[in-house]
């Protein structure tokens, strides 16, 4: 069967250092739009790290959930899209084909999760910032809705990899930027289609959920829920 | 109505093809000046990218799908009273469907270049058709914005023959009237229509059908475009009830829009005689009708938002009832129900003045019911984090004026170049009225019982 | 600009560029013949290493070919070049295990900054104005050899001033023998993040003068007195590795972490719970808790040894810290205090850390020791899961041994510009690397004014900010990736690390590294400081160096010193085979045993209320990265705020003052003030206002100039009393609402909390 | 118009105009109606079958999975359907309206613009020479105000 | 034109397209073959603020729209009919074609290596010699690449390593000179191969 990628986020470890959302900007050539831009909301981060406070002062409370596109398998933003440039691949991710794309925005208002981005003004990088665009990744151009793609580059270099090299992938050899940068090891990635990975060892923890599943979207990325220290005060 | 000859009829309902007073440039020109100023924005916005509008990341549709479902909905009004007073045989439609007609054909025009103008790429719009391209690449028939495609299409195609039809054999009166290069023109445009009874019944017979096929196109044009919406899992968008609770709004603003431009004719072209009160006091009821259907349908749905108290349901039902879009909401029931329901329903009060005041008012509280609809529930999604309000920029604005500003500058013009009552359906409900027809049963289904051989 | 303007211009170029632009080779730039035989399209990746804070992460940089616009000779042409893309961790440095932090992955803007300073640059208008105007390398090199030598021929070498940002490795050993031989001033190192506070204590509890190397993957247990372990203190990346272990990477049930702060920094956010403390009192908590521990019989005071024995009454088990007695100073409950303490106890390994922020109030010596000596009642110091002194290796020392040698933190900015004040002609020639002390000190230290009176000032930095502004000669470094690295990382890691990296690149501009600089300027000085610097260029000095190493039990093995070195340069630098922590020697013996002095705060709690807490900003750290556009626009982690700094707040003291999210308001201390947008954010004590450090430059390339606003200028010059440095959280400010404002955030306002929301 | 056609004129050759449809009167000849509203029925089945296949075999013919819905999904299919259906019957009513009343034939011969007045026209088409004075006083004592002879015989 | 019969999807394809010909449309299908230069390099020199259009100029944005592009000029009229007589091959110069995504051109120095010694009295050898001597690279203008706004990710190495021949997608080298444009890659083209050789064709596979 054709690989279905998924990720899982470990709640409990992750810090809201927010390394996975730079890396994310280098390997993905996400465009910085400026302040007064950003203040009108257009600011694009494929990955975000959400910030939930609970409780009042003193007894305070902070949770962290990193996110990102889901790849749903029962995407809500891939049957509105007119000319099929949000659509689901064989490999279970979630096709963002920025050729296709006439801009309509539906897909990013039917996305639950507001995790597509629209390119409202042309991306612009002031030289020489341009040399550190990634080769591998299309730079987008005005009008055009982007979103995480798994990096699905590096998904491609491997399998590319892999075939010249007459073997199947590795489970781990694939690492998008954002699960490479996390200190705390919180974000796995891997194939889902395969039991033994570990990505789907996580996924069958009593721990984990899926956000926003009751939409029924199906998201394909698996948080596992913090535990709460239940120590004992006396040996 | 006074006792006309038909010449008497000929004579005022031409007038106003004749010369045009300066007051009339003079408000074209300052109109026309909206729209190029329009156009320029949506141009600056082409080159530019759609960052020189207000929308933001979640609030992605604002100003631009606002118009879009306010001027779809505007145009139901025309055919849907139009074809359904044919069909009914009410003896006073006959001054009123051309100008529903009329109505029908701009508004549509108008609301279907919005799905273009809110591209991100639109120079690319032509995608949606269809067309077999040696990629072998299709359009994604899921999407219910190519059903909006199909369906504007379609009701386009048939309001506008739904409206040329009857007017053919009002240009072959305007053709034998006019001379020299109108006459050329007028008489292509009657498509030489002579009048002779066969023509007159295939007419008669051809308006019959098509009343009876653009009701429901009407209302699936419009159950369409609210699907637009209910397909989206966004909270308070995808609900069951949005379906009817569009078309009735459509038709909530058509009749509006439809009683504001005979209110205009009346006084701007002198009509009294034929746009008398009664018609006021007809279209009048059928307002009051549908302002309660259209408080009907927003109670049952926050109803059902608020009894079923889902969290992010309850965020969009707070925002607009309490939060910071109340004070929007509240001047939409207001200007739908609160002023309208009042004028309507007192007799006295359901005078000419009266039902237009109403009808301003409904227009202004249906523009906000759209964009109530639309930008709450997006900028209130599921996950708090990325919530986001939205404030538009002139370009909206200037575009949105300038929708209003082509609205009316096409009336006008319209008005300038066909009568904008069809004389010869007035001719015939005056002889009605002379001599009323016997039974109820449509004619043509009586034998001929003179020179059938 | 205005859209007008810009129109023309656009349609101009527009125009230009389109006849030039059609297949046609006239009409595009000349080509260059490329040096390197890389294949397009595949990616190499050369070891690097992260230079943009002191933890030393481990580098990999993927190198792609690329086309460059460079000039060559005089002439702008395209260049096919290896350009880095992407920076990640390299996962055989027993530092950064394979991971970066933020800042880490944005090293390569600093390589690719439009507004890198491109050639060398002489200035052309008055100090401080900004004007420079290019000039050549001899010139320049010219220029600062005829100062030297002028204080030479004089013999006033003494007022030569060299100011550089800490420095380790062969780096320092070029700087400081450069300094010595030329018999100038010793060279001040300046950092605003020194933790030199901490690390003074540490030399008297544990006899190492360096940070500690925390070893959560172990630890059971962890109480964190206000450290930024997880963000930017100490080594975050190899500390953040540690804690996901910790968390639930063993069998088993997870450590628990608890954290003692004023305000919920984006590391206390991830703690299992939060005791809101009284600013400056984390001292008397540990001792507390210490008070516990003894008395409770959980732990021996002897165990402590000098550590235990530095605090006073430590061995009649400190009878004046009972939780019942310190309760109301430090505001946490007595039962609080009794519990950690238990628990603590109970789930050895438990270790303490002491941070920045409480190492830096007027007791933060005592603060730092109470800690130690908490940690060494915890029977954690020197153990796994508790904290440990790496051994370091320095190329004079030639082998792994404990960190020693003065080391001088942001105090001695302090003292240089004193002296300065005092004696105008004191320092005539001052060269500056790496440093901006005129943004990143309290503006009563007046380092500005000092500067200004110093008749020649060179700077070796890549941009122009507040300090390099005042520099008559700019002599352009590299970036860290285009340069030789070298690093001996004194904390983050059980073993000992020499990161050594070649440049990943060909230099884009025309910059010179300066060492090499250095080593020219020592070659053409001739006479003694060529023979202290024998060295032809930089890598040559760190051939030498590195090859002392060869000898040690390592990470590499070769054969011959070649050998050695290319193994070194290709696995990105050596470290020691096996954990081998320094043993504790006895530290410092005080005259008397340290008692606890109560914090003393700058201005009167009347009429300035509140506490002022600045922290070091995850994105920004102290400042120096505020010129990266990614640092700029990624969201805050806690604050979501992009392109801006903030004031935060507790809501119960922002409806006091009827101040709204957004509003701009005013903090004002005894020494100054300054404006920035209030956030409302309930994880913050009612008393303390607190503010990232990071924004407010004046003069910092553009995307960083005219931002925010700058908390360290507004700072008492409050010194800590054992260490001498800067007591920065010792101010006291009150504040006042000016008006309605803007706050750009990428999430929604704070107060629409959490999904479930009211009903009905 | 019973007057001219016991006179023996064949039934084609009289042409009647007038500015407005007198159903009642229903006088002429009536054509053989045409079924018009099975045409439009007709019209709207291939419009129907048309907008099917569209649907179907595009989504077959460039099979792409989205949202978790089959390859040809039910009810877009249906709604495209529907809609081609109404336009398949809109257009053929047109067009059966124009072909049947008439060709958009723009040479006119036998008009009088008179008729806009609110006349009606009553023309025998070239009739017997020998029965033209007859014609013309069956017409005159069926109440015809004047008779004009353009080549042809027309009364209004 | 009415559909009797289901038919095949080939013939539903073949019917539909005749029906749509007389459409104004077919006139853009000419846009969908992707072939351009690749987009000059970047001479922007103004700073450039957070806003400019997606092209530079409304010229460059039509002749993108349609897809017509400039004949390439070459500096040095480049023969590959005589260096494949000489029994050379396509790898020689585009070396790592079977290892990396793009063909490299090789630099001055590649050729220099065998022209400072063989006909070194030809004009064009006496060009590269100055190119050389100047220190300059020669500036090859691209013959084949996709159009920017496609977003095409071509790499070569699969597709060597699958055992597509050069001459299948850049035509007969043997008789050229100076390299034109044989085979226009377009969509359709690359499309079809895939089909029969049944590899994917998903979307994913060349746009991402």
């Amino acid at each position: 069967m054709a690989h279905q990628w998924g990720m899982v986020i470990d709640l409990d470890r992750c810090t809201g250092c927010a390394a996975c959302v730079v890396a994310c900007h280098a390997e993905n050539n996400i465009s910085t739009v400026g302040e007064d831009q950003a203040a009108r909301g257009r600011a694009k981060h494929w990955i975000r790290v959400e910030r939930y406070y609970e409780g009042e002062f003193p007894d305070v409370r902070v949770k962290f959930m990193p996110v990102l596109c889901q790849q749903c398998d029962a995407a809500p933003c891939e049957p509105v899209c007119p000319t099929f440039a949000s659509y689901h691949t064989i490999e279970g991710l979630n096709g963002q084909v920025y050729n296709r794309c006439i801009g309509t925005r539906y897909c990013a208002n039917a996305c639950p999760y507001n995790v597509r981005f629209f390119n409202f003004y042309n991306p612009e990088w002031d030289k020489p910032l341009n040399l550190q665009l990634n080769p591998d990744v299309s730079v987008r151009s005005v009008g055009i809705m982007e979103k995480c793609t798994f990096c699905v580059q590096r998904i491609k270099a491997s399998e590319i990899q892999a075939e010249a090299e007459k073997r199947a992938v590795k489970d781990g050899e694939i690492q998008p930027a954002c699960v490479q940068s996390c200190s705390p090891h919180a974000m796995v990635f891997g194939d889902l289609s395969d039991p033994q990975s570990e990505v789907s060892r996580l996924a069958r923890s009593s721990r984990g959920t899926k956000l926003l599943g009751e939409l029924g979207t199906q998201p394909k990325v698996t948080y596992l829920q913090r535990e709460s220290w239940h120590g004992a005060e006396n040996a | 109505m006074a006792q006309k000859t038909p010449e008497q009829i000929n004579e005022d309902l031409l007038r106003p093809l004749s010369g045009t007073s300066g007051r009339y440039l003079i408000v074209l020109a300052f109109l026309a000046g909206i729209v190029i100023a329009a156009l320029c924005s949506f141009f600056w916005q082409v080159y530019a990218g759609l960052g020189v509008s207000g929308l933001r990341s979640p609030v992605f549709w604002g100003f631009y799908i606002t118009n879009f479902v306010f001027w779809i909905g505007l145009s139901h009004a025309g055919t849907l009273i139009s074809a359904i007073l044919r069909l009914a045989n009410a003896t006073w439609r006959r001054p009123v469907t051309r100008c529903a007609e009329v109505i029908t054909v701009f508004a549509l025009s108008i609301g279907a270049t919005f799905p273009v103008i809110h591209l991100g790429r639109p120079w690319l719009a032509f995608w949606l058709f269809p067309y077999p391209s040696e990629r072998g690449i299709w359009p994604n028939i899921r999407s219910p914005l190519l059903w909006d495609f199909f369906a504007i299409n379609t009701y386009l195609i048939s309001s506008v023959t739904f409206l040329l039809l009857p007017m053919l054999p009002d240009l072959a009166l305007v053709r034998d009237r006019a001379a020299g290069w109108k006459k050329k023109v007028y008489s292509v445009l009657a498509l030489g229509w002579t009048g002779t009874p066969k023509q007159w019944n295939r007419l008669e017979r051809a308006m019959h059908i098509m009343a009876i096929a653009v009701i429901p196109v009407a209302v699936s044009v419009h159950s369409i475009v609210s699907w637009d919406f209910a397909m989206a899992p966004v909270p308070m968008w995808h609900s069951t009830i949005f379906a009817p609770y569009f078309v009735a709004g459509a038709i909530f603003s058509g009749i509006a829009a439809l009683i504001l431009a005979m209110a205009c004719l009346r006084k701007f072209l002198h009509l009294e005689e034929y746009l008398l009160p009664i018609h006021f006091e007809n279209l009048g009821k059928l307002l009051l009708v549908m302002s309660l259907l259209w408080f009907y349908f927003v109670f049952a749905e926050r109803l059902t938002a608020w009894y079923g108290n889902d969290p992010s349901e309850m965020t969009v039902f707070w925002v607009t009832q309490t939060g910071s879009f109340s004070p929007l909401f509240w001047l939409m029931v207001l200007c739908n129900f609160v002023i309208p329901f009042p004028l309507l329903a007192i007799k006295k009060t359901r005078t000419i003045l009266g039902t237009s005041i109403a009808s301003v008012t409904v227009v202004i509280g249906m523009w906000l019911e759209r964009y109530l609809i639309i930008v709450p529930s997006l900028s209130h999604k599921y996950l708090p984090y990325s919530w986001g309000t939205y404030r538009p920029t002139w370009v909206e604005l200037t575009i949105t004026a300038g929708t209003f500003a082509a609205m009316v500058m096409l009336y006008m013009i319209f008005s300038k170049l066909v009568p904008i009552i069809s004389i010869w359906e007035l001719k015939v409900g005056l002889r009605e009225e002379a001599h009323p027809a016997p039974a109820l049963a449509p004619s043509h289904t009586q034998p001929n019982e003179v020179g059938a051989d | 600009m205005e859209r007008r303007d810009f129109l023309k211009i656009s349609a101009a170029t527009g125009a230009v560029a389109a006849l030039e632009g059609c297949g046609n080779p006239d009409h595009q730039l000349i080509r260059f013949v490329p040096e390197e035989d890389m294949l397009p399209g595949l990616a190499t990746w050369k070891p690097s290493i992260c230079t943009l804070c002191p933890a030393g992460c481990g580098m990999l940089v993927r190198v792609m070919q690329g086309e460059a616009e460079v000039v060559r000779n005089g002439q702008l042409g395209i260049l096919k070049m290896g350009l880095p893309k992407k920076l990640e961790g390299n996962p055989a440095h027993p530092i950064s295990h394979g991971r970066l932090c933020p800042r880490g992955q944005a090293g390569l803007q600093v390589t690719y900054h439009p507004d890198r300073i491109k050639t060398p640059l002489a200035r052309s208008g008055p100090r401080g104005s900004g004007q420079f105007q290019e000039i050549t390398w001899d010139e320049a090199m010219k220029q600062l050899l005829s100062h030297l030598t002028a204080l030479q021929t004089s013999n006033e070498q003494g007022k030569i001033g060299f100011l550089t940002s800490p420095l380790r490795g062969q780096r320092k050993t070029i700087v400081h023998g450069f300094a010595a031989a030329l018999k100038a001033a010793p060279p001040i190192e300046f950092a605003f993040l020194a933790s030199r506070t901490i690390q003074e204590a540490n030399a008297w509890s544990f006899g190492s003068d360096a940070l500690p190397t925390v070893d959560l993957s172990h630890s059971n247990y962890l109480i964190s007195f206000g450290a930024d372990f997880l963000g930017t203190w100490n080594s975050p990346v190899a500390q953040s590795v540690g804690y996901g272990h910790m968390r639930n990477g063993r069998t088993g049930q997870p450590g628990k972490f608890v954290q003692v702060e004023s305000r919920i920094s984006q590391t206390g956010a991830s703690a299992d719970e939060w005791i809101p403390s009284q600013p400056g009192m984390d001292g008397v908590f540990a001792l507390s808790l210490a008070h516990v521990i003894l008395s409770e019989k959980l732990g021996t005071a002897g165990a402590a040894g000098h550590a235990g024995a530095l605090i006073a009454g430590w061995s009649e088990g400190l009878p004046d810290y009972a939780p019942a007695a310190v309760e109301k100073q430090i505001g946490v409950p007595a039962a609080t205090i009794s519990r950690i303490a238990r628990e603590a106890a109970a789930n050895a390994p438990a270790v303490a850390l002491i941070g920045d922020g409480p190492a830096a109030h007027t007791n933060g010596f005592f603060n730092a020791l109470a800690v130690n000596a908490l940690n060494a009642v915890l029977g954690s110091v020197g153990k796994p899961g508790g904290i440990v002194f790496s051994p370091v290796w320095t190329s004079q020392s030639g082998k792994p041994g404990a960190a020693e040698g003065k080391k001088d933190g942001e105090s001695s900015v302090r003292t240089l510009a004193e002296q300065i004040h005092a004696t105008p002609d004191s320092v005539k020639v001052l060269l500056v690397d790496g440093a901006n002390p005129v943004f990143a000190t309290p503006m009563a230290w007046r380092v500005r004014e000092a500067f200004e009176k110093v008749p020649f000032i060179a700077s070796f930095g890549s941009f122009i900010d507040e300090t390099t502004v005042l520099a008559d000669l700019i002599l352009p470094d590299h970036s860290p990736l285009e340069s030789w690295l070298d690093d001996s990382p004194e904390s983050g890691s059980t073993k000992t690390v020499a990161s050594l990296a070649p440049p990943a690149m060909q230099p884009l501009h025309n910059t010179r590294s300066m060492p090499d600089v250095l080593l020219d300027l020592a070659h053409q000085l001739g006479g003694p400081v060529a023979a202290a610097l024998p060295w032809k260029t930089y890598d040559d000095a760190l051939k030498i160096a590195f090859s002392s190493l060869q000898k040690q039990k390592g990470s590499v093995s070769a054969t011959d010193a070649d050998d050695f070195w290319t193994k070194v340069k290709d696995q990105g630098g050596w470290w020691s085979a096996e954990d081998k922590s320094v043993s504790l020697a006895a530290g410092k013996i005080p005259a008397a045993a340290v008692k606890n002095t109560a914090p003393q705060f700058d201005g009167s709690p009347d009429q300035f209320p509140f506490h002022f807490l600045p922290f070091a900003s995850q994105l920004c750290y102290d400042g120096s990265l505020a010129h990266l556009p990614w640092m700029q626009e990624s969201p805050d982690p806690l604050s979501t705020v992009m392109w801006g700094t903030w004031v935060e707040m507790n809501p119960r003291t922002a409806e006091k003052l009827a101040i709204k999210q957004g509003d701009t308001i005013e903090v004002a201390s005894q020494h100054g003030s300054l404006r920035a947008p209030a956030l409302i954010a309930p994880g913050i004590a009612p008393d303390v206002i607190a503010m990232p450090i990071g924004q407010g430059h004046t003069n910092f390339t553009r995307y960083a100039s005219g931002r925010g606003a700058n908390p360290i200028s507004i700072l008492a010059p409050m010194v800590e009393s054992g260490t001498g440095s800067l007591a920065w959280a010792a101010t006291r400010v009150k504040i006042s609402h000016i008006s309605e404002g803007k706050i750009v955030m990428f999430g929604a306002s704070l107060t629409d909390a959490s999904p479930e929301l009211k009903h009905r | 118009m019973n007057a001219l056609r016991s006179a023996g004129v064949n039934r084609d050759n009289i042409v009647v105009m007038s500015d407005e449809p007198f159903e009642e009167y229903s006088f002429g000849h009536a054509e053989p109606s045409v079924a018009m509203p099975w045409l439009a029925v007709l019209g709207g089945l291939v419009g129907g079958t048309g907008g099917f296949l569209l649907a179907r075999l595009t989504q077959v013919a460039y099979p792409i999975v989205t949202g978790g819905m089959p390859i040809v999904a039910p009810f877009p299919t249906a709604i495209v359907t529907y809609e081609l259906t109404m336009l398949g019957a809109v257009l053929t009513t047109i067009v059966t309206l124009l072909i049947t009343a008439k060709i958009p034939k723009w040479k006119q011969e036998l008009y009088d613009p008179e008729v806009t007045r609110g006349k009606i026209l009553i023309a025998v088409i070239d009739p017997a020479d020998d029965a033209r004075a007859d014609l013309e006083d069956r017409l005159r004592n069926a109440g015809a105000d004047e008779i004009k002879s353009t080549g042809r015989f027309s009364a209004i | 034109m009415s559909r009797s019969n289901l038919g095949l999807k080939r013939c539903l394809r073949v019917t539909v397209f005749l029906g749509m010909i007389i459409l104004v449309l077919s006139l853009l299908d000419r846009t969908s073959p992707a072939q351009d230069t690749a987009p000059p390099p970047q001479t922007m020199t103004q700073s450039s603020p957070i806003f400019t259009p997606a092209h530079r100029t409304v010229m460059d944005a039509v002749r993108e729209f349609f897809g017509s592009r400039q004949k390439p000029v070459q500096p040095i009229a480049y023969t590959h009919k005589v260096h494949l007589a000489n029994g050379m091959q396509c790898t020689d110069c585009h070396v790592g074609v079977d290892r990396g995504p793009d063909a490299r051109i090789p630099s001055v120095n590649f050729c220099m290596t065998c022209h400072q010694v063989i006909a070194t009295d030809k004009p064009e050898i006496k060009k590269l010699a100055a190119y050389r001597a100047r220190g300059e690279d020669i500036p090859w203008q691209r013959v084949y690449g996709f159009l920017p706004s496609a977003h095409v990710k071509f790499n070569h190495a699969p597709h060597i390593r699958a055992g597509v021949d050069c001459a299948q997608c850049h035509g007969d080298m043997t008789k050229q000179t100076v390299a034109v444009r044989m085979v226009d890659h377009t969509m359709g083209f690359c499309v079809q191969c895939h089909r029969e050789k049944n590899v994917s064709v998903d979307c994913v596979a060349c746009h991402y």
